[in-house]
């Protein structure tokens, strides 16, 4: 049976995409698991304020660590974040024009995304009254490069890669690369182009599992790791 | 001179019925005795403006634990850019749902940016503002829109608190402010944006002893400083050990619902 | 022959108006002069990002004292300034939200004032082409109360209180009160109120000087110092 | 790593005529070094956007003071809010004057919380925004204006700097800016409001050595950073000479001007 990635190797595929020097703004998910792999120099962000964090304290090992925790750095997912040399601090507002301005790549995790390059990334509250929305839109709409990595299909086997959206609407149009379990996908101003596909498949099977047309890139290849 | 100095039941005295309230709710930063203290004032009606609306499990909130639902029963409206409601651990959650289905609660959903690009148009003085934001989604529901240059703008209102509730690690008499790492997030703009900001610290110096380049909210938008108590519910040591309760309750979750996903398999 | 007042009694009485704990932006002219009467614990901001300073280094000494002078921290007029306990520096962004947010008391100075509490504050430029406006429009209008400081009538004897405004408007509406060489005039929503007349003078005397209908104030009594 | 720090004139290779450039002129944090470069670049029909056009007289600019008129040639618009143009000590004015006669020099004039909000609305990528001031002045013509809930506010449009040139005491090597003093200003702004930012600083350290807390524009908004040679005609040394001969200047002036007077009574 053929396997398909798993959430650690869609993060080191994606991590690729960045170089030293590059920003880079981390969604909750998979695209959290990218730090790890991450080339020295990227310098990663989160929407609370801060820039160019590194190593993430162990959830596990916190109450060991009591002593040397700084207990007020976290990220926007509330994880302890160690100290490392050239980070910074700063307010929302200073985040934001950061978020909006062009100058991070996003990595944001994917409901489902449509093949003009719509994405629903937020879910609605358990409760289906308010809504996760966070720092998604922000981050969706003004990032440098945008990257969803998810699963290709839903836990019921429905393809997340579609024509349109069915789901809340995140961000119309800017969806540049997306990275799953099976494939990796540009979006081209003409639709959807598999760039490469998860070792062992097919450029037609992956189509099989996608809801909306994939032109084969000329290039087309296998993902290598 | 006027001492800006009090506590937080002084602090919070004139608010009226109807206020809108604004903190930053995101771990560190967070003015949870402030929080508390108006929880506690009788204030009702409140519009309460908070960047996450997280709810805490019943077990935590016995155990000390607050979050925003602290001020539910006067709370008329809330407005936010990420809720975390969890059903089956926090029973504020169904008393959310059950008051917004009869009217009495409403909800607001903007984004992180939103919230704060609002504060801000308030805190400048603006009529309001044409924000790229949520284009082409739910949020652009019953708002005006407009192209200018070729891109299409959501028009967005100032949020304009009464009240800002304002957490940061130090003080001085004058009412300068001084934040640690991720604690600022929306602190400085809400003591910006809102007409009447109480600030809580854990530390008040004199004058002169924070360096005036490293001062992120000048005295001029402090108008009371509260000094968390050090046996305070909410004191440096008590909400270290809370966020450790916190996360170990979050892990043993996580491990009961693996646990219980191995036994289907 | 009568006295008016001079300069630095203009900004004694002026500079009264404040308490402990209030901030005020002092514009160039006459107000500069407040700052030596101000009581102590009056914060005086400057909107290039400064707030809470106090003495000023005078310009004729400053070669005196280069070893002691902290070259970057001037004031909007480009006075350096001592540096004091509470002082804090902050961006632009932050002081003019600070300057418009009701917050600071601003004491300018007035080319004319309307009895409706219009004032021209700025200048045009030698060659007229470009303004001085600088802060003077945020000041004015976001003034927690708007103070003008001014000789009663231009080095021509013309009056600078007046029905209408002549000269370019910098804000409509928003003075307060108004302290010359001759009288403390409030401004109200029924028009100009004398308060205070210069020692010597009489209220009629002062409204001859004005041109525009002072109405005398219940209360009405000399300028103490 | 790609490395940020460069030259002068490497840092503004890439600049294109008919750029919109920004910078903070008010004494300290004033770009002098990077303002020299630009004049020498070679780059023409520039927008200049300053908080200050203030012309320094031809003795001082002899001995090595510059203003922003040491880009006139290159300007086509000057956006500004204060202008301090004496006709009589500096010949620029007379420039000034005749261009914008003749057509080839536009000057707009703003406040400079009008110039500031205009910077920040870019950053925030905003269409516009309503602004208060200036409305029954002379800088309401030609502008739309609207009234909300019952004030009356003029649309600014965001001012986005192609090239945003800032002064900052020291950088690190990722490019995070710490200020000292007044010399804040407006550079922090122009930082986050342009498309490409350089930095001039008098000091690079390593990273780790600025205190996180107190980096007030972080490496994100830096693209080149230029360390101010020692010998430069703009060293810190050399400023204070000019701030001194400058003073000393205007002082003559004062009492120059004092005695006629007193040679007319």
């Amino acid at each position: 049976m053929k396997e398909k990635l798993t959430e650690e190797l869609i993060a080191m595929r994606a991590a690729r995409e960045l170089v030293p020097g590059d920003c880079c703004n981390l969604g909750i998910g998979i695209p959290l698991n990218c730090a790890a792999y991450m080339s020295e120099g990227v310098l990663v962000q989160s929407e609370n304020g801060v820039l160019g964090y590194g190593p993430v304290y162990d959830r596990e090992s916190l109450d060991e660590n009591v002593e040397r925790v700084d207990w007020n750095v976290v990220d926007a997912g509330m994880r302890y974040l160690e100290h490392v040399p050239g980070m910074s601090f700063f307010d929302m507002l200073t985040s934001f024009v950061m978020i909006r301005s062009g100058r991070l790549f996003s990595i944001l995790g994917g409901l489902q995304v449509s093949e003009k390059g719509d994405a629903a990334i937020h879910s609605m509250s358990e409760v289906d009254i308010a809504s996760k929305i966070g720092g998604s839109m922000d981050l969706a709409w003004g990032a440098k490069r945008l990257i969803v990595t998810m699963t290709h299909c839903s836990k019921d086997g429905d393809p997340k890669i579609v024509r349109e959206l069915t789901m809340p609407v995140t961000t119309r149009k800017r969806v540049d690369l997306i990275v799953t379990d099976l494939a990796v996908i540009e979006v081209t101003g003409s639709g959807l182009a598999l760039k490469e596909f998860a070792p062992g498949w097919t450029p037609e099977e992956v189509q099989q599992q996608t809801g909306a047309t994939l032109t084969i890139a000329n290039d087309v290849r296998e993902i290598e790791f | 001179m006027r001492d800006k100095i009090c506590t937080a039941v002084e602090a919070l005295s004139e608010v009226k019925d109807g206020a809108l309230v604004a903190f930053n709710f995101w771990g560190p930063g967070t003015p949870l005795h402030l929080m508390k203290a108006l929880s506690e004032s009788g204030v009702k009606d409140l519009t309460v403006c908070t960047n996450n609306y997280t709810l805490r499990a019943n077990e935590l909130r016995e155990q000390g634990a607050i979050d925003a639902a602290i001020l539910l029963p006067q709370t008329r409206k809330i407005i936010v850019a990420f809720s975390g409601i969890q059903a089956e651990d926090a029973s504020a959650s169904g008393e959310i749902t059950r008051r917004v289905q009869e009217g009495t609660l409403e909800i607001e959903n903007v984004s992180h940016g939103i919230l704060i690009e609002r504060l801000h148009a308030a805190a400048m003085c603006l009529g309001g503002i044409y924000s790229p934001i949520g284009i082409g989604t739910g949020l652009e529901e019953g708002k005006e829109k407009r192209i200018i240059n070729g891109v299409e703008y959501i028009f967005q209102e100032p949020i304009t608190p009464d009240l800002g509730l304002v957490s940061a690690t130090k003080a001085d008499r004058l009412g300068n402010l001084v934040y640690h790492g991720t604690e600022r997030a929306a602190n400085p703009i809400i003591a910006m944006a809102a007409k009447y900001t109480v600030a809580e610290v854990f530390e008040i110096v004199e004058p002169g002893e924070l360096d005036p380049d490293a001062i992120v909210t000048p005295a001029a938008f402090v108008d009371r400083i509260v000094l968390i108590p050090s046996d305070d519910a909410y004191s440096k040591e008590k909400r270290i050990e809370q966020t450790l309760r916190s996360i170990k309750y979050r892990l043993q979750k996580m491990a009961e619902a693996e646990a219980a996903q191995g036994g289907n398999a």
